[in-house]
């Protein structure tokens, strides 16, 4: 059964330092508070998982927590570059950063392999590209039993925690998101252990269209953390900042911008949901 | 011909969403594909599915998503599924009939790189944001149409890391790595249209927007790039197009 | 696009003899008015796929439909065995009776792998069991490239045609089910052709908890038919005729009985929803 | 001993509704573990948590399900997915606590078979509704509990075809297998409660309803069945439990 906790609770108890750590949403419900109190609490040597690592990951990047990304699209959507991310590739600032890196349909199989509890998954993909030709120790070729065709095999993804950001829990700790639903679902089974932060904690989970329900002893620790995905959104509670996103350019362009962003709005601020 | 009231990237998204038939289903990328595919639905092609890596089937948004996780897609949708279920059921049996991509370089055998520019993939010059759903899209769709600004950075003779086949070194290539989808039939850009010839797979001259020439595309493309024989000139954008897709800009910005 | 058509038209353009068949529904939405229509257009020779082969399949393999079953489970649920095929197995009446059996694991993974294009799937099961040691063509080892575990592959399953049973289509062709919902998408995206019998078809689907939507352009053929997996439940229209299932155990257990139900109930109706 | 007012039915149910610990999850099979998990969790196990093989988790029903597809199991649930994914993400990764399976035939190594009986698997004597989701329940939960009645016909020394995997012929054998379960560790009938030796994984009688005796309990088994030293009597139902499961029987019947 999952504990409802404070969220710097919840990072305390469930993320520690070499953690791999997967915080997922695609463009929606993305954990940026969760992500911030990671940075408050200094983790570091992490290896972050995560589909389209965008600013939240740019931020951690930059803060030092991160020692290896596992990704497959790390961009500022509409905008651009993410800047630390690139800062740290190209000229390992503040340290080097390990790539692990796959496209949208390895990085999503490779979750369900994890949340099924299988070694590997198979899919037809890679054939052809740079990533196959890296020799990456994630994705091998697989012959079918059958049909003598080679197919390719990635490995599972079960990360030690996964982070993912909803809409609403109740008192008993079930989860329900809804919209676009990515790969969080399989994020939270692949995963050891989970945190999910949400816009609020209700009596009763409603069913609603289109909704994804994580039972309680699915997930390890539910914490409140009402705008926990701004500048991200979160469908029925508020719209995406693009602004945010645009303003980001420029701060993360500089690493004296940055280093003052992360002193005012990271450190400079008390964990906004009930820290201690 | 008179100075066109229209600008090469109004022209090129134009010509884009010309390329898309009523009817048919597009799995559409990032950037500037979602523009075209949007507006493509928005007038010849009311009844065109769109496809969004981000799990959405059948989204109708009545303005330009600001990215391929907007909330009017979900919102708009015949079904939202998981982001693995729309990369296994839907992309990879080969069931889209149009990839709709982008692309930071492009060869002459239509292979496109967003991964990596200059110095080597451990240590490059610049790096870009990588594959996302884009190499399985190039896989797997039936037919697979790119949208891009023809530069001479951009329109290299071979791309510096290959994210998506393209048709790989030429003929054969696809078949040899058991591709199931025909490849890059179409480049679209802002001076003109590009196709593959049939015999080498090297992508040719085969289209140009009023008042571009065929040197003016040489000068902006990075291998020795022929025109076709039947090289013809593109229609410029009619009042209707320029009206949705202004429309559609002027809404983005709101 | 999905042509609206009428059940009997359905089933005469999408059914032939020879064919390989799924009809799929668990417990939930079987889709008995199709089954029905398949035995009153005299098909031959076909291959029945079904995880959950219960009364329709009954009737199709006593009527002489049928000549190989690909199956999991084989019963009247809460009554007992299917007799009509009990005694195609153990007596081969009305003919032989060829069989593919699976656990319901290898029998939804093979699904999931036939819509996904991919000509096998791996899973942990079938390991030690009395299937796995019948030497099934559709059942390898598969040795997982990265860790050398053996795991197992069964062979995609990609029928001729599939056919289901929904709540709604709207008036251009897209399909909305709801409640336990089985594995009838794998089944439809799986297959070349497919029918969906529908209780309705309305102008628009009203987005509900828990739906899944076949896209139009996903399926072949939508039939109306009120009703249409009676005995079996349609959530928010009826519920299951339990006593029906009881009643259909004497009629199978006799081989004249049996003649006589599909003289009645078969070939003696017209296809009830609009057949030609 | 005064005559017990329940039937040996009815014994069986409450004891393996017994079973169940409280808060745990269990992969309900088809048959008598869906009375005695549904009784489990109307009297001493209110937060048991009921999967079943349709799709359905947390289902919470006020009365009897008819099978495992009974709607009302979609209608109280916490979540309903697919049938692919109840197996896949649910049933194989091991995150089920207790896995509650029927069984036509039992053998000494708590193997079950649900397939064919006399004869060979191609011409046999009797034919069985087969495996449904048993041998992955069997293979992957946590642990097994079996409910299945005793008697000569279902209790054979081994079993004639291998459905699901108890202990195979004996010590190693699962892990040889990779059946990452600990696999069968209690067999309810209406005589008693059998487990296995810890040594042979031989099922011996550790418990007894009131009123049997271990000859009776031998008298209805095909294999030379032990006594276990510390040999228990069950306490008979309580009113609460018969009162219960009567109220669950009566609703089915209406």
């Amino acid at each position: 059964m999952a504990e409802i906790v404070s969220l710097a609770e919840a990072v305390a108890l469930a993320v520690r330092d070499g953690d791999t750590v997967a915080m997922e949403g695609f463009t929606h419900l993305i954990p940026f508070a969760a992500g911030h109190e990671v940075i408050r609490q200094r983790r570091r040597d992490l290896t972050l998982v995560r589909m389209t690592p965008d600013l939240i990951y740019d931020q951690l990047i930059g803060a030092g927590c991160v020692r290896k990304l596992v990704f497959s699209w790390g961009g500022n959507p509409g905008v651009g570059s993410l800047h630390r991310f690139r800062d740290a590739v190209e000229h390992s600032w503040p340290g080097p950063l390990e790539l692990e890196e796959h496209s949208h349909a390895g990085m999503a199989n490779r979750y369900v392999a994890g949340a099924s509890g299988l070694p590997f998954a198979v899919l037809r993909g890679y054939a052809g590209t740079g990533l196959m030709a890296e020799g990456m120790a994630s994705v091998r070729p697989i012959t079918c039993p059958f049909t003598g065709e080679i197919l390719t095999a990635v490995s599972a993804l079960n990360p030690d925690v996964a982070i993912v950001h909803a809409q609403r829990a109740d008192t008993s700790g079930n989860v329900q998101l809804w919209g676009i639903t990515g790969v969080q679902k399989e994020a939270v089974l692949a995963a050891e252990r989970s945190i999910v932060t949400v816009e609020e904690v209700v009596p009763h989970l409603d069913p609603r269209p289109g909704s994804v329900v994580l039972p309680s002893w699915t997930v390890s620790y539910v914490a409140e953390a009402a705008g926990g995905s701004r500048p991200s959104y979160a469908l029925g509670y508020y719209e995406r900042d693009n602004d945010y996103y645009v303003a980001w350019d420029p701060i993360a362009r500089d690493r004296d911008a940055f280093r003052r962003w992360l002193d005012t709005e990271i450190f400079g601020m008390a964990e906004t949901m009930g820290g201690r | 011909m008179p100075v066109p009231d229209y600008s090469s990237d109004e022209m090129m998204t134009v010509s884009a969403a010309r390329a898309l038939r009523d009817g048919i289903t597009c799995f559409v990328g990032i950037g500037l594909p979602s523009a075209a595919a949007n507006l493509a639905r928005a007038t010849h092609a009311p009844r065109l599915v769109l496809i969004y890596e981000s799990g959405t089937i059948g989204a109708k948004p009545d303005r330009l998503p600001l990215s391929i996780g907007d909330g009017i897609l979900a919102e708009t949708a015949d079904a939202v599924v998981s982001v693995p279920e729309i990369f296994n059921y839907w992309l990879q049996p080969g069931r889209i009939d149009v990839g709709f991509l982008g692309a930071a370089q492009i060869d002459k055998f239509g292979n496109i790189n967003t991964t990596v520019i200059g110095g080597d993939y451990a240590a490059p010059k610049t790096r870009l944001p990588g594959s996302g759903g884009a190499p399985e899209i190039a896989a797997s769709c039936r037919e697979v149409i790119v949208v891009v600004r023809q530069t001479l950075r951009s329109f290299v003779e071979r791309v510096d890391f290959v994210t998506s086949v393209g048709y790989g070194s030429g003929p054969g290539t696809r078949q040899r790595l058991g591709l199931t989808g025909a490849g890059p039939l179409k480049i679209i850009t802002d001076l003109g249209v590009l196709e593959p010839d049939p015999a080498t797979q090297e992508f040719v001259l085969t289209g140009l927007y009023p008042g571009v020439s065929v040197e003016d595309a040489r000068a902006r493309t990075g291998w020795d790039l022929a025109a076709a024989a039947e090289l013809h000139t593109v229609d410029p954008p009619s009042a209707a197009e320029l009206t949705a897709l202004r429309g559609f800009t002027a809404s983005a910005k709101e």
